[in-house]
């Protein structure tokens, strides 16, 4: 596989399309279905779905941390509210501003679609890369994981670091919250 | 054929169907969950713009086959890896938070918090 | 001397909040403050040398220097605000002596009145823009603690809508200053009375209009005058006193000073509009001041009708081609003058009316003249001052200002003359009313007022006559700073523009 | 990490180390004080390296030799170009630093009500405070989003630190509208290192500075999306209208120090990210988003106003009023534009005297409240009323910082109103300046009102009101900075010009 050219297979295609319209049905039951344990399943829907997106774009170790964080770990907390605050409320039910909502939400979509197709993207596949610059790319995107690594050790060291200290404050803050008194 | 404008719609496809329950949702619990959805939309849009896109470092030296300049290709799977733990982050002290108010109030509804909005 | 003059009084009040414990040492603290600064002010103004103009007594120092904004300490004073310091010096006096009977809360009452004449002065003697603005914005905070604390009535209403209504004011002309600055690099207002202001990075009909908006709210005209007679009413006398003594020559003293010498091309062209806002101000406040019954509204609307000529004054500026002449300016600045002195005088003895008698209600009072002479003769002789007896202050000033503007504007400086009529009407009528006609039986116990009531209308009394008698005492250093200096000075600009 | 990074980021550091500290004396001893001992001493730690490392950009300390990439004496690079120690991070180090003292001290008094979390409280406080400095000293997109987490999710907690109803509820509102935000915000800059194909601000720069000259602002409708998202996340930061949803009741629900530090360092570092990454990475985009910040700026300053005059709780009040100022402090932003080509940088100058200011003000203000709240335990308005005479000093002193607020001379405000309006006029946005002092005379109208309530309302009891020495020496400080700044603006000035010193490439 080029760098320059995804696999444009009908396979690609048409799984692509299963998954996109997946996610978009499993994100719309989220918001419409009226029990908060089903929408907590949805939910898991769309992180599953985009487990499939990541490895379909050739981010291997993106798709892992995807499912392990996402579809694990972040689903089961979800899950624990939903059944912690369950038996006081059922339902899930909307606020008065469903029309204005809907109406910015609308227009924020009509918005991103026209930015996202008038404007003049700088495509990989379309990029003059010299013949061994090509292959250089080809071997990132089939091996990512190590790549990806190094780029988190060098030039994203300094974010990578104040995300552990951001995890530790999260944590120390959700403990003291919840320590008796 | 399916490329970046595809992905990038769906993205925004999710993102508004997220932010359209942030803004009504009255369950905390599902506020959240719709968060969460933005921030998978992000997610998404980020690690297709890293698959699709020619980054900055390649577009100056075309030629190059230093291993740093290619590495920069993944520079958009950089930005999904933060915006993972941060959303991690967020649901832990996000339920510490609920749990507290359960605890005080018995009640995850955003409506009831009525205390201070006269 | 001239930082003298403006901090000796903020000096005292330290002195009192950190000192003084017993309301005696804080009257006494106080009352020297203000005879000092009175004797500095006589002292400015004497040391002012007419032959000489322009500005003197100049004390410059950097107080925020920098590459690109330029702050300075500038104290000076040219004919006109020597003679403001002056008034502010003999009202702020007098004002401190009609204080002395106070009892609630003293030592902050001390406090705030001599953070006023702080206030004042400095508006007066300050020629960096900054300076004059911080003074200007300063005043704000003793005059609404001293109205809504010690006032009487609607006293926080009134509070309030003075605060507002000069905020505004003041907001619009911090603007145009900034673009004064702006477009020439400087807050020093000498610097600005030379440089060419034509083009600025703003509209120059808008910077000029903002600052008419500042003045003419203080000054106030009509109908921007709606916060005056709340506030004049509302207030105790001593602040009653400042407030038609002094402040609202603050608006005066900042349309000669800015809108006029600093835009002369741009007040000529407004002279029409200015003449007739100041004929309705002038008229207006006339007929209502007929319908008033109770004694300070009534000097109120009186003060909107006399400050009208002000006004008119400056309008005289009008005149085309060569045939500016300075009367007409020297009117108003005199004007400013004779009514701070004059208004001063009649806020005083309408407080020891009060004090005796605890009412304001014309109608309840009557034939106190048997019963308290010395007063009877103080109002009197503040009254026909105020309705331009000649002889006495008013006169003088009223007479120069019609001078100067009839030749430019015949018809209304005619419709002007009408006010002086309607206002000898109801001086005399007010007069009639409380001092004469019948005797009432309960005030049979009120007693002239005490020596310490004396003083203040004395002082005033002698400014009133001294100047109606001998005007030059006054008009010489008006003239020099703003008559004829500035008449030249316009004639010559607008004449080289055209 | 090589020594070089560890010691650009040393304040950095040293907080982290002492917020360690400060967890750890609390699991060791009983002795609570020790626990606020610890953390205000440590600040100094923090502030000794920052002034170290002022030294090094002045050349009076050389404990690193030339680095790859270092501006002499303008600023050095570090971390593979992710972060930036010039002065202007450094100011915001000062300025986050100070406040943080002064709300440590303040939180002396609130102790009572924190029950067994002391450690937690103080921890959270210094790591929150690192994210903000670490947000003015970043240069690249991602290390700015997860410092600007790191800045507010410990803040989230501490809302929610008090555990009872309201307190709870500010936490919760903050941080689901805090991560709305976030996702808009990340979403802006994806889009944006999607146009540039750099999440560098100063690469992006040179593709905006490339992008030919077309009808779109900002070289393509992507570009210009992502400006607009990205203005949103930092507008929900520094709570511009209409991203300022969550201010009151998180204002009103917090523990009151940590509405201090929120209406303070907050905003003073959402402003700082906010400046850099559309000075830096927009600066050349001929400045189409100056009109984006001015209708802000407008926004802000008229809503904030407007509603503040009908609240009847002083924390929302103050809530309201900071959305206010921060319209107000948008006119610094907007104003970026200079006339001419040399005073472009009055507008950021002006904004960052403002922050100083405008920190000690409400620092000052919001101590005088706790201090009164503190002992009548309510923050109603009409609970102030007789204060003048119950406790004249803090309600003098209050009455001095709301004079302040309103900008009337010969305070902070004024010095900084007439700053930030005056590099408007210069800009030509004379009537962006009109629209702020007509808001600062409608402002005059409820911060009066607090005056008023002190000073002419009967007191509901006679017994004089106090506080605590550390509270008194936050106020007494807080106070003296106001006195200070509004009367002798000259040195925070020129504090200011000297952290713009080769700001965005001048």
């Amino acid at each position: 596989m080029t760098p320059s050219g995804l696999e444009q297979s009908t396979a690609f295609t048409v799984i692509w399309w299963v998954v996109a319209a997946m996610s978009v049905i499993a994100a719309t039951l989220v918001v419409r279905l009226k029990d908060v344990l089903r929408a907590a399943l949805a939910l898991v829907g769309v992180f599953i779905s985009v487990v499939f997106l990541f490895f379909m774009l050739n981010a291997e170790l993106l798709a892992v941390a995807q499912l392990l964080i996402y579809g694990g770990a972040i689903s089961i907390l979800i899950i624990f509210a939903v059944l912690l605050t369950r038996d006081v409320h059922e339902g899930s039910p909307s606020n008065a501003l469903q029309v204005p909502a809907f109406l910015l939400s609308a227009g924020l979509l009509a918005v991103m679609t026209f930015v996202i197709n008038n404007t003049d993207w700088k495509l990989l596949s379309a990029a003059r890369l010299a013949p061994a610059a090509q292959e250089r790319a080809a071997e990132v995107f089939a091996n990512s994981t190590p790549w990806l690594a190094g780029l988190l050790m060098r030039q994203f060291v300094l974010p990578f670091e104040v995300a552990s200290v951001l995890l530790l404050a999260a944590v120390i803050g959700a403990l003291a919250l919840l320590r008796e008194e | 054929m399916v490329g970046l404008q595809h992905f990038l719609t769906l993205g925004a496809v999710i993102f508004a169907i997220g932010f359209f329950g942030a803004v009504t949702k009255r369950n905390l619990v599902v506020v959240l969950m719709c968060i969460e959805l933005m921030f998978n939309a992000v997610n998404i849009v980020v690690v297709a713009m890293s698959r699709y896109l020619v980054p900055l470092a390649m577009q100056r030296a075309p030629d190059s086959t230093d291993a740093a300049v290619a590495q920069t290709l993944l520079t958009g799977q950089v930005f999904a890896v933060f915006v993972i733990t941060v959303a991690a982050a967020e649901v832990a002290l996000a339920l510490g938070i609920v749990i507290a108010i359960y605890r005080t109030r018995r009640t995850a509804d955003t409506n009831e918090l009525k205390l201070m909005s006269r | 001397m001239l930082t003298a003059v403006v901090f000796l009084p903020v000096a005292a009040a330290i002195i009192i909040a950190l000192a003084a414990r017993s309301p005696r040492a804080v009257k006494g603290v106080a009352l020297t403050a203000f005879v000092a600064d009175f004797a500095l002010a006589i002292a400015v103004f004497a040391r002012y040398n007419t032959g000489d103009g322009g500005f003197q007594q100049v004390e410059q120092y950097d107080w925020l220097p920098g590459e690109s904004v330029v702050f300075q300490y500038l104290l000076g004073v040219d004919g006109l605000s020597a003679t403001m310091v002056l008034l502010t010096g003999l009202l702020g006096l007098a004002a401190m002596l009609v204080s002395m009977n106070i009892q609630h809360r003293v030592r902050e009452y001390f406090v705030f009145l001599l953070l006023l004449q702080t206030a004042v002065m400095g508006v007066f003697a300050s020629l960096d823009f900054i300076l004059f603005f911080i003074m200007w914005e300063l005043e704000l905070v003793p005059m609404f603690f001293l109205i809504s604390i010690w006032g009487t009535g609607r006293k926080e209403y009134s509070a309030m809508k003075f605060l507002v209504f000069t905020f505004v004011g003041s907001a619009f002309m911090l603007v145009s200053i900034l673009v004064l600055y702006f477009s020439v690099g400087t807050f020093d207002m000498r610097v600005l009375l030379e440089s060419d202001l034509r083009n600025l990075v703003a509209p120059v009909t808008v910077v000029f209009g903002l600052f008419f908006a500042a003045f003419a709210i203080k000054l106030p005209v009509w109908p921007v005058h709606t916060w005056l007679p709340d506030a004049h009413t509302d207030a105790p006398t001593a602040v009653s006193v400042m407030l038609a003594g002094v402040l609202l020559k603050m608006g005066g003293y900042g349309l000669i000073r800015v809108n006029v010498a600093m835009f002369p091309e741009v007040t000529q062209q407004a002279a029409l509009p200015f003449a007739i806002l100041a004929v309705i101000s002038i008229l207006f406040g006339a007929m209502v001041t007929l319908r008033q019954t109770d004694l300070k509204r009534l000097i109120a609307y009186s003060s909107v009708s006399h400050m009208g000529y002000v006004l008119l004054g400056v309008a005289s500026v009008g005149a085309t081609g060569g045939a500016l002449s300075s009367v007409g300016l020297t009117g108003a600045a005199l004007q400013m003058f004779t009514h701070g002195t004059i208004t001063g005088l009649l806020f005083v003895m309408v407080g020891v009316v009060y004090d005796k008698a605890h009412t304001r209600h014309i109608p309840d009072l009557g034939g106190l003249a048997a019963r308290m002479p010395y007063a009877a003769v103080a109002l009197m002789v503040a009254g026909l001052a105020s309705l331009g007896l000649p002889g006495l202050s008013g006169f003088v000033a009223e007479i120069m200002v019609f001078l100067g503007t009839f030749p430019v504007y015949g018809v209304l400086t005619a419709l002007a003359a009408l006010g002086v009529v309607v206002s000898a009407g109801y001086i005399l009528w007010t007069l009639r009313g409380v001092m004469f006609g019948p005797a009432k039986e309960r005030w049979a116990h009120i007693g002239d007022a005490t020596l310490v009531e004396k003083v203040a209308p004395a002082l005033l009394i002698i400014a009133v006559v001294a100047v109606g008698v001998y005007p030059a005492l006054i008009t010489d250093a008006l003239s020099s700073g703003v008559g004829e200096a500035l008449a030249d000075r316009i004639t010559t600009v607008v004449g080289g523009l055209r | 990490m090589n020594s070089s990074a560890l010691w650009l980021l040393s304040p950095e550091i040293s907080l982290a180390f002492v917020a360690m500290l400060a967890f750890l004396v609390d699991l060791v001893t009983r002795r609570k004080g020790y626990v606020a001992a610890v953390s205000l001493v440590g600040l100094v730690l923090p502030l000794l390296f920052t002034t170290l490392l002022w030294g090094e950009l002045s050349g009076w300390v050389n404990a690193i030799g030339p680095q790859p990439g270092e501006v002499a004496g303008v600023s050095i690079p570090g971390i593979f170009g992710t972060l930036v120690v010039d002065r202007y991070a450094l100011f915001f180090k000062y300025l986050v630093f100070g406040a943080l003292g002064l709300v440590l001290l303040a939180s002396l008094d609130y102790r009572s009500r924190l029950g067994r979390l002391e450690g937690e409280y103080y921890g959270l406080i210094l790591l929150s405070a690192g994210g903000m400095t670490l947000l003015a000293a970043t240069v690249e997109l991602l290390s700015l989003y997860i410092a600007l987490e790191l800045a507010t999710l410990p803040l989230v907690a501490l809302a929610a630190f008090l555990r009872d109803g309201r307190s709870t509820e500010a936490g919760i509102k903050f941080l689901l509208l805090g991560a709305i935000s976030s996702a808009v915000l990340l979403f802006g800059m994806a889009l944006v290192f999607g146009v540039t194909g750099s999440t560098y601000l100063s690469d992006i720069a040179g593709a905006v500075a490339t992008a030919t000259p077309g009808d779109v602002p900002f070289g393509s409708y992507a570009m210009l999306a992502g400006a607009v998202m990205m203005a949103a996340g930092f507008g929900f930061k520094i709570a511009a209208v209409p991203f300022q949803m969550w201010v009151p009741d998180v204002y009103e629900g917090s523990p009151t120090p940590i509405t201090a530090y929120l209406s303070v360092a907050s905003k003073a570092a959402g402003f700082a990210a906010l400046l850099r990454v559309f000075t830096t990475a927009f600066g050349p985009a001929d400045l189409h988003w100056s009109v984006l910040f001015a209708a802000l700026a407008v926004a802000s300053m008229t809503v904030g106003n407007l509603v503040a005059v009908a609240q009847s709780n002083i924390k929302r009040m103050l809530g309201y009023s900071t959305i206010a100022h921060a319209g107000y402090m948008l006119i610094g932003v907007a104003a970026v534009a200079g006339r001419t080509g040399d005073g472009s940088l009055q507008g950021p100058q002006g904004l960052l005297f403002y922050l100083g200011g405008y920190a000690v003000t409400n620092l000052a203000a919001f101590f005088a409240v706790i201090a009164i709240a503190n002992r009548t335990g309510s923050d109603q308005i009409s609970d102030f009323a007789g204060m003048g005479r119950r406790a004249p000093w803090l309600a003098f002193l209050l009455t001095v910082s709301l004079l302040s607020l309103i900008g009337i001379p010969p305070t902070a405000g004024f010095m900084g109103k007439l700053f930030l309006f005056g590099a408007a006029v210069n800009a030509d946005l004379a009537w962006l300046a009109l629209v702020g002092v007509i808001n600062s005379v409608l402002s005059a109208y409820y911060y009066l009102r607090i005056v008023k309530v002190m000073y002419f309302q009967e007191p509901a009891s006679q017994e004089r009101v106090t506080c605590s020495p550390a509270l008194w020496a936050a106020l007494g400080s807080a106070s003296l900075g106001v006195a200070f700044v509004g009367m002798a603006p000259w040195p925070l000035f020129a504090f200011a010009a000297q952290a713009l010193l080769g700001f965005a490439g001048r």
